[in-house]
Formats: structure tokens, C-alpha cells, sequence
């Protein structure tokens, strides 16, 4: 089968610095993957990179099989390739009612449209509402974004990137920063994700790696270190030592 | 799905289209002058077109968050057109109206390539270095424009065949009024489209526009368009009710003046500019009457008082209300450059 | 009644009422709406012009024809639209018998229509480009006109012997006039001249004075507005072109009275052309100039104020032949109007509307420690020889 | 074309000591001081008054010309300045036009709108031949100021304890004040020393420049061009910068002068439209 989201020797680098060293990565249909790493391995850059907002220097990105390497930002999201942020990107003027509603016209493809008014169409309401109801903010839906609560902006993040009906999900870290008490309801809306959707966490919180990927791969200094299934990268001793910051031996 | 979630939710995005009675206030008022007012209707023209102008600034500044200190490029490439149109082919104004607002769209569609990129501090350098160049290419051009001395000899035919222009800026005052209304409404629908929504999340926050799945520049650039046209528009107004085109149309104070008219009345809710023109156009004439020398040290007084007892409390009046009326929070102050 | 008849006979009745409104409604007092730049760069020209009309005033009594006279200042703000309207509103709602002011070609340019649209006399005492007085038949100008100091002087300087000149005039209306009307004259009597520009907003001069200096010309003609001068003289002088045997000459423009002295010695021996300097030998000068100063608390009268003068004087003298009536009839009693000005003797054309004046040739001199403008060659009753077709 | 580059290099000179004073509220302080000319206006004043009226020779009013706007802005810093730190940049752009406003008709009022002039002493005027090369004593003299001037200002920043703890309170507020750094009197210094240099810019620049109650909002573009193109996290930005536009609208005017006024603007939008961050700010 066609993997959702593959990349061929990405290479990204910085003047001298290698920031992405010829990463070849898939990520299956329907997949729980994550990618962890210590700090500074290069995973924001590996993102950055398949979303767009970089430009690799070297190498391919395939999207459902798809070239989309040259292809702008809002192109790929349109193709299904979404992602949320690891320090929330919301519009603080607004309500979590136009954040949705704007993305999900922007998904039917109403984005351009200048004459009939937002939310004129009863089909864009339903289903902001449904994605309201599904993350659990119909109860803020009116509130300015900037006056919500840490947990509910989070909450808020993933719910726009759903908002974008998304075939490939990028994760990164969302459970960042939430009180413990709203983690709960957070992973399990992240749990709850529909089993269509590939998604890919990048993160650093290995309680919720492990409990929510089925399959990680380890990045260190920008290049695929190592893959494999959650046992085994769990019984690794190199990823252990990568991460208590010793060093390794092949 | 509860249902009554869904009730609320269309209720809420029904608000935000449905006529507030402050508007009707406004319009209504801004048409009794017509009658109420007979020998005001000069200063009210010029505010009316003023405000047009401030209204197509705060279609990218409030709405997109793009600064420009420029904007009088579009309004002196309207004013140029119509003006020139005029001599050389037809006095019609409305086709002279309309030739202008497709010139200075033109010239924004060319021009927004160059906002699309960088802060906002090199944004406001950019927009302002393209109206001296402009400016200073009218000034060459003095067998087009009359150059420094100005364009003379602009005479506007009756509108329609039927109205013509008066001493006492009657028929200028109506004309200008309905156009600015016209483009008014069609301004108001492109705010609450989804348009207009997802041009406010690029001022918001333009990396998770893009991230889902807003092509930024392609809205940035329809938008400065868009807004060029209106200034195109408020340019050939002034040219044709005033039969005179010179170079202060085009000039830095124009761009500085009406950006100071529009952070004065508010950005974000259409009515800033217009609201703005009004205090600042009223108090320059009747603080100027009285000192006619010093005047400037007496508007300068208002605006440091205005912002150090802050903008929006003083606006409290008429932005809140009009705002709450409209079903939304007070328009906030929008930065140029970015918060630190 | 429709909207439209509405109107339209609104407009009519309004027309009507501006005909007369120059005249008959004016019963008691004569409004004259003075309209100069109060602020911004040009600042000193609407000083000078507003302390000269109320001297005049003061001088002369506020009474004509039995009509008490009233001067309704306005700032024109340096903006061409605003000049306009605030003349329109003048017109319109404070019913003025005459408009007049005018700092900059453009402002009265474009108020121009609405003189002869509302039949108001219109009195230019400032803004100096040939085609202003052409632009309404309703227009008398009582300042100067470019080519009429300009021409002549282009004249006189090639029979000085001078061959080669460059010019430097600002980028705008009046600078192309001096540069076109010297040229002119002064090729037509046998000199060379090369012509540069310079952009109205420029604070160095010196590359401009550099490509100047590069012609090796026999004197240079300067042209830029009011208060620049001095930057240019400066620079001139720091280059020690003043010393490479190049003469520097302009209009007095550039050596205007009410700057004159603090511009210092740079501009001694300066050779410039132009219709009034405060020392001009004469008693009504004389009279002119100490009154000014009492008034101004010490400020010394340029041809601005000058202007401003003889402005009010035009409209006192043409509102007594009409009797305090305006319109046409003002405008015709003020032509061919002749009397002797502070500046020397002068009068209005009764064809063009145009000022006829003496033009001095005049040389900066120190006089009882302070700089003067010291006549000493005079063109007599010189017309527009753009106008004298 | 030597003496061309030479004039260009001392009209940049004047610019950047105008200006410099701008980059450190802009770039360092991050307050948008559109005022900043009715500082170098005070300076110029100053100066003007104290040779005019008191006979003061020209070089012992130039630390005059930077102690009363220091002085001055300080005042303004206490009193108005830092109550807007805080606040959206539109908000400082109004107050500070409101500024200029006021106290181009104060100066109307008080001084008068006549042009004020500065006499220069004798060993300044005129120029000389140098190798051929046509330079004049008073911008040799800028130049030489200048150059002491940029290379004083960044020891100031760079080496200095001053130029640390302002650094550091640029960069963040809270840590600075943790690190017991007292940010307000930094800043308040900071201010005033940046409206001393304006002044000092204004005094030294009448000469070349003029000097009339316009002069806050006729220099303003020129001001924020050397600042843009420049780029706001150095000196050096605006110092290179200034030399650059000072030598392209030099030159640009000499070799075409019917082009003249285009050249420095047309510098601006191209370096801006690449480098929107100024020409002189390395790459992120």
C-alpha cells in the first residue's frame, strides 16, 4: 500500500549546519507513529519541512504517493496533510466559533468566497458544531481565544487542525504545557481520532508516546536513528543512552 | 449534536451580518445633513471622502494587518485619473469613477508583491517609498498632470446628465455620500464573509493561516486590491467635486493624515475611518478658525491627551457601542510593528 | 417636489444667491476672507502678508464707503483641496465681497474657477507664476509675476558681459519660470546658459553645485523658495565658489528682507533682481517699513508684506469707486488702478489684471550693521512679457 | 567624483548622527519615536541661540546642543514617554506625531518661522586641495566627529557595564530586573542619551540642512529610511546605511539630476523588499 506520507532523503541545511540529514521516513496508512529525539535533534525542522514552511535542500516529500516537495503550505494542507503547533498558533482576536468556522470554510473551499456571509450555510454550522462538540468547547464557542483557559487553547489547537478533515495528522506535543488536569480529556480526544486518519506525534513525553503510538522513530542530529515497533525502541539501550545523553557505540 | 448548540452558533454568526441600530443612526444622520446642514456641505464632502479613504485603509490595516503610510498612491492615482479623464476624453463622472478605481486597482495588484513580505516597520517604509516615487513621477510628468502647479481645467459634466455640480457642494456632498455608502455596503459584506474572516486570522496569526490551508498570499494581495480600488475611488471623488487635481494628493501628509484619522476613529469595524475623518476634520477647522496660526500645537495637544489617557477609553462613546451593538468586543488598538 | 427637482432648484437658488451675494447682501460690513499659509514651510509668507493687511488697516481706518471692513483669516494648510473649499465656504457661507491671499501657485490655481464661478474678486498678493491672472477674469495679482523679474534680468546681465550662465531653480511652477524667461532673454542677447533642477524637498546642494561649478560658468542663477536660499548660499560659499570667480545672482527671492540679515555674510555683494526692498529710497518706504516693524515687534517687511499691503490697498481704493459693491464691478474699478507703493510707483493692468512695477537690480550691502538690499539699477514699468503679446 | 563621494560620505554622516538617536528608541527600546526630529530641532536651537543671542562660539555650543535635549528628554521620558512603553506601536506613532505637531507651532510661537542659522567659525569655512581632491572644511570636520562619534557609541554599547545592562534589559525586562538591573533608570538614561545625540545631529546638520520649527517632520522620512534600510539591532546598520544613502542621493543627483529625487527612495524599496529586515541584520 501507498504509505500516507513518505519522505526520500530530505536533507535541510543551514549554511554549514545539517539540520535534516537524509531522512528517508514513511508513515503507513491509518498509522499511531511517533517521532521522539532529545532536544535539538532537528524535529521542529522536520516538521517545518513537510508542512511547507521550509524548503528542503536536497531530497522528496510524497504525500498519498503524491510529489508535493514544490507545493505551498496551504496546497499540501488542502491534499490532507495538517499539523498542529507545539507552542499554540491560534487567532487571538477571535472566537473558537470563527476559528473553526474559518477552517472548515477554507476546507469546502468557500475560503475566497467575498459576497455570501460566513456561516451562511447550514452545513458549514453543523459541523462546526460537531467539531465543537467533539473537543469539547461548545461551552466557549463565543469567548475570545485569548481569554480561554491553557487546556481549552490546546484543545482548540488540535481541534482546528480537525477542523481541516486531515488524512495525515502532525502532532507536536500536544500535551505541552497542560495542567494534569485537563491532560486527561486531551489524550483522549487525541485517542479518539478517527482510525482513517494517519497520525504522527512529535513528542517528547514518553508516557504519552508509549501509550499512544504503535510504532516510533528515534531522530538524533537530524538523521533517522533508529525505528521500530514500541517494545523495541522501549528495550533499546542505544535510544536509552541517546537520551540520558551518553555516548554511543555501533 | 445538541440542538441548542447549534441555535446558538447560528445566532451568533446571524449577529454579526444583521444591521446594529447605530448604523442606521450613522447613515441616516450622514443623509439628514443633506437638508439638516446646507452650510456645511463642503467640509462634509471632504469628510465623507476622507472617511472613504480611512475606510479602504482599514480594509488592510484593520482587517489585514497591513500598515501603510502610502495609501495616498491609490487615492493620488484615482484623483489623476479622474481628473485627466476628464480633460482628455469625457466629463462623465461615473465613468471617470470608475476608470479611477480600476487604475488604482491595478496599481495595488502590482504593488501588494511588494507588502507581501516583511515586517511591518519595512511594510510602512515600502507603502510610503512607492507614493514619493509616484508622487514624484506626477511631478515630472508635468505635460500630463500640470506637475507642481496642478491639473487645471477638470470640468465634471452633471452626473447622469442630470445633476450638476454646485457652488455650495450640494450635489458633491450627495454624490459623494451615495458612492461612499454603495462601496460601504459592498465593504461590510467582504468583512463577514468568509473572506474577510480569514483575512482576519492572516492579522492574527499568518503561519497558522497558512497552516490551514489559507493561501496568505494570494488574500493579502486580493485584498490590497481591493483597498486600492476603494482609494482610487475617494481620489477621483475629490478630483471631480473639487475640478482640481495637485500634488498634495499624493503627498506624505495625505498617508499620514488619514492613517492618524483612522487609529483615531478605531480599525477593525469599518465606521473607524469615517468616525475618524469626522473628529479630526471638525476639530482641524474649528480649532483653525480660531488660531489659525497655531492650530497645530492645539491637535497635537488632543492627540497626546487621547493616547495617554488611552484611545480607547475616549472612543468608549462611539466604537463600544457601536461594537457591542454590532455583538462584539471593542475594537482593540491593532500594533504596526508587533508587541514585544 | 421630487428629489431631483429638489435639487436642482436648490442649486439654483443657491447660484443666485452667490451673484448677489458678492454685492447687495453684504449691507453692513465688507468681509474679506484672507486665506495665506499660517503654518508649515511657508509660514513667514502668511505672517508677513496678514501683518501688512491689518497695517493697512489700521493705517487707513476699517471704514470704505461708509462700510465697516472685516478680514477673515484662514490657514490654508499648504493643500490645494482644502485652499478651495475653505474659499468656497468663505463665498458661500460667510458671503466674503472679496477672496484674497494665496501663498503658493497651486492653492490659487485651484480656487481660481470658483472666483468666476461666484463672480469674487480674487487678490493674489503672493503666488507669482505667469498663467495665474489668465486662469479668471476675476483675478488681480499685486505681488509679482516670475517672468517679469526674470526677463529683464536676464536682459541686464547679458549686457553686464556675461556669456555663460548656469541655472538652479526648485522643481516646480515658479522655478520654471525663472529658468525659462532668464534663458530666454538672456540667450536672446547673446549669452550661454545650462539649466539644472532641483527637487523641491532637497536638503544638500551640493551636487547641484558641483555640476554647476563643472560648466565654469561667468555667474550662476539661483531660484529655489524662500528660506532655502540660505542653505544654498552657504554651501555655495563653503565650496569657495564665491572665490573660483563665479558670480552668484537670483531673484530676491533668495535674499528676501525678512531673512536677509541672518543669513549673514555669505550674501554680501550678491547681485539680485526683484521689485521691492525695504531700503528702497523713498518716504512712503520709509513710512512702510517703520510702521511694519512698530506693528511686527521689529520684524522687517519683505516683498510679501509688501504685497499684502498694496493688496488691501487695491481693494480699498476699487471698493470706494464701487461704492462697497463687489462682483464684476469691483474687479473693474481695481483695473488700471495706479498709485505709489512702498515699493515705487506701480499699477494694475487693465488688460491682463497683471501688476505693472519697477524691477531693481540690487546688490547685498552692509548698512548700519545690518544686510540690505541696495538698489541700484532700475527697469522701469515693467509688464508680464508673458502676457505683453 | 572624489569631492561627489567625499559630499555624499558627510551628508551620510549627518544623517546617521540624526538618526542614531532613532535606532536605539526603535531598535533597542522598541518605542516608535516619531518625535525624534523635535529633539534634534532642540539641539539645532539650541546651538543657533546660544551663538546668536549669547556669542557663545560655534564649537562650545555643540555640548550644549546635546545636554538640553538630553536634558529635555529625559523630562519627557519621565513625565510621558514610559507610560507608553507598554503600548501598541500605533498608539506611540500617534503620540509622538502629537508631539511634533505641538512643538512645531510651539517653536512658530516662541521662536518664530524664520530659518535660524549658525555661523561657523572662520577655521571651518571654505575647503581645501587635497591631492586635487576639493574637501571642505566643515563636512571634513563632520566626518571627523562622526566617525568618533560611531566608534564611541559602539565601545558604549559593546564594552561597556551601561551598554550591558541595557542589552540585557532589551532583551527581557523581567530577567534584567531579577539580575537586580534597575530597567527604568536604564531605559530613562537611555532615552535622554539618545535624544542628546538627535540634538547634537541637529546642531552639527543646520549647517548642511537648515534649521526651521518644520524640521521635525521635513527629516522624518530621512530619519526612518536610514533606520529601515538599516536595520534596528545595531549601530553599524544605520551607520553603514547612512553612508550608503547619503553617497547614492549624492551622486544620483550630480550624474542625473532630472532622476535625482528617485535614487534614494528607489534604494530604500529594493533593499526593503529583500531585506525586510534591513540590509545589515543577519540572516535569521
Amino acid at each position: 500500500m501507498t504509505p500516507a506520507l513518505e519522505t526520500i532523503g530530505l536533507v535541510k541545511r543551514f549554511g554549514g549546519l545539517v539540520a535534516t540529514d537524509n531522512v528517508s521516513f514513511r508513515l503507513e496508512q491509518g498509522a499511531r507513529h511517533a517521532l521522539i529525539g532529545p532536544n535539538g535533534a532537528g524535529k521542529t525542522t522536520f516538521v517545518n519541512l513537510l508542512t511547507g514552511v521550509l524548503a528542503p535542500s536536497d531530497g522528496q516529500i510524497l504525500l498519498q504517493g503524491e510529489d508535493v516537495t514544490q507545493l505551498r503550505p496551504d496546497l499540501r494542507v488542502k491534499r490532507g496533510l495538517v499539523r498542529t503547533f507545539q507552542i499554540n498558533q491560534l487567532f487571538a482576536g477571535m472566537t473558537p466559533l470563527e476559528t473553526i468556522g474559518v477552517a472548515v470554510s477554507e476546507r469546502m473551499g468557500h475560503g475566497g468566497d467575498w459576497w455570501r456571509p460566513a456561516g451562511g450555510s447550514p452545513e458549514v454550522i453543523d459541523e462546526i458544531v460537531d467539531i465543537a462538540t467533539r473537543f469539547h468547547l461548545t461551552d466557549v464557542l463565543e469567548e475570545r481565544t485569548s481569554s480561554l483557559a491553557y487546556g481549552k487553547q490546546r484543545l482548540l489547537e488540535i481541534a482546528v487542525a480537525f477542523a481541516c478533515k486531515p488524512r495525515v495528522l502532525l502532532l507536536d506535543e500536544p500535551a505541552a504545557g497542560v495542567p494534569e488536569a485537563d491532560r486527561h480529556e486531551l489524550l483522549s480526544t487525541v485517542a479518539a481520532l478517527p482510525r482513517d486518519v494517519s497520525v504522527l506525534l512529535i513528542e517528547h513525553d514518553m508516557d504519552l508516546v508509549f501509550s499512544f503510538a504503535e510504532r516510533i522513530s528515534v531522530l538524533v542530529n537530524g538523521a533517522l536513528f533508529t525505528e521500530g515497533t514500541v517494545a523495541e525502541i522501549s528495550t533499546d539501550p542505544r535510544v536509552r543512552a541517546v537520551y540520558l545523553g551518553e555516548s554511543v557505540d555501533e | 449534536m445538541n440542538p441548542e448548540h447549534r441555535r446558538i452558533a447560528a445566532k451568533y454568526l446571524a449577529d454579526k451580518w444583521r444591521w446594529k441600530p447605530l448604523e442606521y443612526v450613522f447613515w441616516l444622520a450622514a443623509l439628514a445633513a443633506v437638508w439638516l446642514l446646507p452650510s456645511h456641505h463642503l467640509i462634509l464632502n471632504e469628510i465623507m471622502i476622507t472617511g472613504l479613504f480611512a475606510m479602504s485603509l482599514d480594509l488592510i490595516l484593520g482587517y489585514a494587518g497591513i500598515a501603510s503610510l502610502g495609501h495616498a498612491a491609490f487615492f493620488g492615482l484615482g484623483a489623476y485619473t479622474a481628473g485627466i479623464f476628464a480633460i482628455r476624453v469625457t466629463g462623465d463622472p461615473l465613468l471617470g469613477l470608475a476608470l479611477a478605481g480600476f487604475a488604482s486597482a491595478g496599481l495595488g495588484f502590482v504593488t501588494s508583491f511588494l507588502v507581501l513580505r516583511g515586517v511591518d516597520l519595512a511594510r510602512l517604509m515600502v507603502t510610503l517609498g512607492v507614493a514619493l516615487v509616484l508622487g514624484e513621477i506626477a511631478n515630472q510628468l508635468t505635460w500630463l498632470t500640470g506637475g507642481a502647479d496642478g491639473l487645471q481645467g477638470v470640468t465634471i459634466a452633471p452626473i447622469l446628465g442630470k445633476f450638476e455640480f454646485d457652488i455650495f457642494g450640494r450635489t458633491a456632498y450627495v454624490y459623494s455620500l451615495i458612492v461612499s455608502f454603495l462601496l460601504f455596503l459592498i465593504a461590510r459584506r467582504l468583512v463577514i464573509s468568509p473572506f474577510g474572516l480569514s483575512l482576519r486570522t492572516i492579522r492574527d496569526n499568518p503561519l497558522r493561516a497558512s497552516a490551514i490551508g489559507t493561501p496568505v498570499d494570494r488574500r493579502l494581495i486580493a485584498i490590497y486590491t481591493v483597498a486600492a480600488a476603494y482609494a482610487g475611488i475617494a481620489g477621483a471623488l475629490l478630483a471631480q467635486t473639487t475640478q482640481f487635481v495637485s500634488l498634495d494628493v499624493i503627498a506624505l501628509h495625505r498617508s499620514a493624515d488619514v492613517l492618524l484619522m483612522l487609529v483615531i476613529g478605531g480599525t477593525g469595524y469599518l465606521y473607524g475611518g469615517f468616525v475618524g475623518a469626522l473628529i479630526f476634520k471638525g476639530l482641524q477647522d474649528v480649532i483653525s478658525s480660531w488660531t489659525p496660526q497655531y492650530w497645530t500645537f492645539w491637535i497635537g495637544l488632543i492627540l497626546v491627551i487621547l493616547v495617554l489617557i488611552g484611545r480607547d477609553r475616549m472612543n468608549l462613546a462611539v466604537a463600544t457601542g457601536l461594537a457591542r451593538l454590532r455583538g462584539k468586543p471593542a475594537p482593540r488598538p491593532r500594533t504596526i510593528v508587533g508587541d514585544r | 417636489m421630487t428629489r431631483r427637482a429638489f435639487i436642482k432648484t436648490g442649486a439654483a437658488a443657491g447660484f443666485a444667491l452667490s451673484l448677489i451675494g458678492g454685492g447687495a447682501l453684504a449691507q453692513d460690513t465688507i468681509k474679506i476672507g484672507l486665506i495665506l499659509p499660517m503654518t508649515g514651510p511657508f509660514t513667514s509668507t502668511g505672517k508677513q502678508i496678514a501683518a501688512a493687511a491689518n497695517l493697512y488697516m489700521a493705517q487707513n481706518g476699517a471704514t470704505v464707503a461708509g462700510k465697516k471692513v472685516e478680514i477673515i483669516l484662514k490657514d490654508d494648510t499648504g493643500v490645494a483641496d482644502v485652499t478651495r473649499r475653505i474659499a468656497q465656504e468663505l463665498i458661500v457661507n460667510d458671503k466674503v465681497t472679496a477672496i484674497a491671499g494665496f501663498g503658493l501657485t497651486p492653492l490659487a490655481l485651484a480656487t481660481a474657477p470658483l472666483a468666476t464661478q461666484a463672480k469674487t474678486p480674487m487678490v493674489v498678493m503672493a503666488a507669482a507664476t505667469g498663467i495665474i491672472t489668465e486662469r479668471s477674469p476675476f483675478i488681480v495679482r499685486t505681488s509679482q509675476v516670475v517672468p517679469q523679474i526674470a526677463g529683464p534680468f536676464g536682459e541686464w546681465v547679458a549686457k553686464q558681459g556675461m556669456k555663460k550662465v548656469v541655472t538652479i531653480v526648485s522643481d516646480y511652477g515658479p522655478g520654471h519660470d525663472v529658468e525659462k524667461w532668464f534663458t530666454d532673454r538672456f540667450k536672446a542677447n547673446g549669452g550661454e546658459v545650462v539649466n539644472l533642477r532641483v527637487p523641491l524637498q532637497n536638503p544638500d546642494f551640493s551636487p547641484f553645485l558641483q555640476a554647476a561649478a563643472d560648466f565654469k560658468p561667468d555667474a550662476l542663477l539661483v531660484f529655489v523658495p524662500s528660506g532655502v536660499g540660505t542653505q544654498f548660499m552657504k554651501q555655495f560659499v563653503e565650496r569657495g565658489l564665491d572665490k573660483s570667480g563665479i558670480k552668484l545672482i537670483g531673484t530676491g527671492d533668495v535674499t528676501d528682507d525678512d531673512i536677509l540679515n541672518t543669513i549673514g555674510d555669505v550674501a554680501l555683494g550678491l547681485v539680485t533682481a526683484h521689485h521691492y526692498s525695504a531700503s528702497h529710497d523713498s518716504p512712503e518706504n520709509k513710512a512702510f517699513v517703520e510702521a511694519f516693524k512698530k506693528a511686527t515687534g521689529g520684524l522687517r517687511p519683505n516683498f510679501m508684506g509688501v504685497a499684502g499691503y498694496d493688496g488691501m490697498h487695491a481693494l480699498y481704493e476699487g471698493l470706494k469707486k464701487t461704492n462697497g459693491a463687489g462682483g464684476e464691478a469691483l474687479v473693474n474699478a481695481m483695473k488700471g488702478l495706479a498709485w505709489t507703493s512702498p515699493r515705487g510707483p506701480m499699477s494694475i493692468d487693465p488688460d491682463t489684471r497683471d501688476i505693472i512695477q519697477n524691477v531693481y537690480i540690487r546688490k547685498v550691502e552692509r548698512v548700519n550693521g545690518e544686510l540690505y538690499n541696495m538698489e541700484f539699477a532700475t527697469i522701469p514699468n515693467v509688464k508680464d512679457p508673458s502676457k505683453a503679446k | 567624483m572624489l569631492t561627489i563621494l567625499f559630499d555624499g560620505i558627510a551628508y551620510g554622516m549627518v544623517l546617521f548622527v540624526l538618526a542614531c538617536g532613532l535606532s536605539i528608541t526603535l531598535g533597542l527600546m522598541n518605542f516608535v519615536n516619531l518625535a525624534h526630529g523635535v529633539f534634534a530641532m532642540a539641539g539645532g536651537y539650541a546651538s543657533a541661540i546660544l551663538m546668536n543671542r549669547a556669542g557663545v562660539p560655534f564649537l562650545a555650543t555643540l555640548p550644549f546642543a546635546f545636554l538640553i535635549p538630553a536634558a529635555f528628554g529625559l523630562v519627557l521620558e519621565r513625565t510621558l514617554y514610559q507610560r507608553l512603553y507598554n503600548r501598541p506601536h500605533l498608539d506611540q506613532v500617534l503620540f509622538t506625531i502629537g508631539l511634533i505637531f505641538m512643538s512645531i507651532a510651539a517653536v512658530d510661537y516662541i521662536m518664530g518661522s524664520q530659518p535660524q542659522l549658525i555661523t561657523l567659525p572662520e577655521w571651518l569655512r571654505g575647503r581645501v586641495d587635497v591631492f586635487g581632491v576639493q574637501i571642505g572644511l566643515y563636512r571634513s570636520f563632520i566626518i571627523v566627529v562622526c566617525s568618533v562619534l560611531v566608534v564611541a557609541l559602539q565601545m558604549i554599547l559593546t564594552k561597556t557595564r551601561f551598554g550591558a545592562q541595557l542589552r540585557a534589559a532589551v532583551d527581557d525586562q523581567r530577567v534584567a530586573r531579577g539580575l537586580g538591573i534597575n530597567t527604568s533608570l536604564v531605559f530613562a538614561a537611555t532615552f535622554a542619551f539618545g535624544s542628546g545625540l538627535a540634538g547634537l545631529g541637529g546642531a552639527l546638520g543646520a549647517e548642511i540642512l537648515g534649521l526651521d520649527p518644520t524640521f521635525p517632520f521635513k527629516f522624518l522620512i530621512y530619519f526612518m529610511i536610514v533606520v529601515t534600510v538599516g536595520g534596528t539591532s545595531s549601530l553599524t546598520g544605520p551607520f553603514f546605511a547612512s553612508l550608503l544613502l547619503g553617497v547614492a542621493d549624492v551622486a544620483g543627483k550630480y550624474y542625473v539630476p532630472s532622476l535625482g529625487a528617485f535614487v534614494i527612495y528607489t534604494v530604500m524599496i529594493v533593499v526593503l523588499v529583500f531585506r525586510p529586515h534591513g540590509l545589515f541584520v543577519r540572516a535569521r
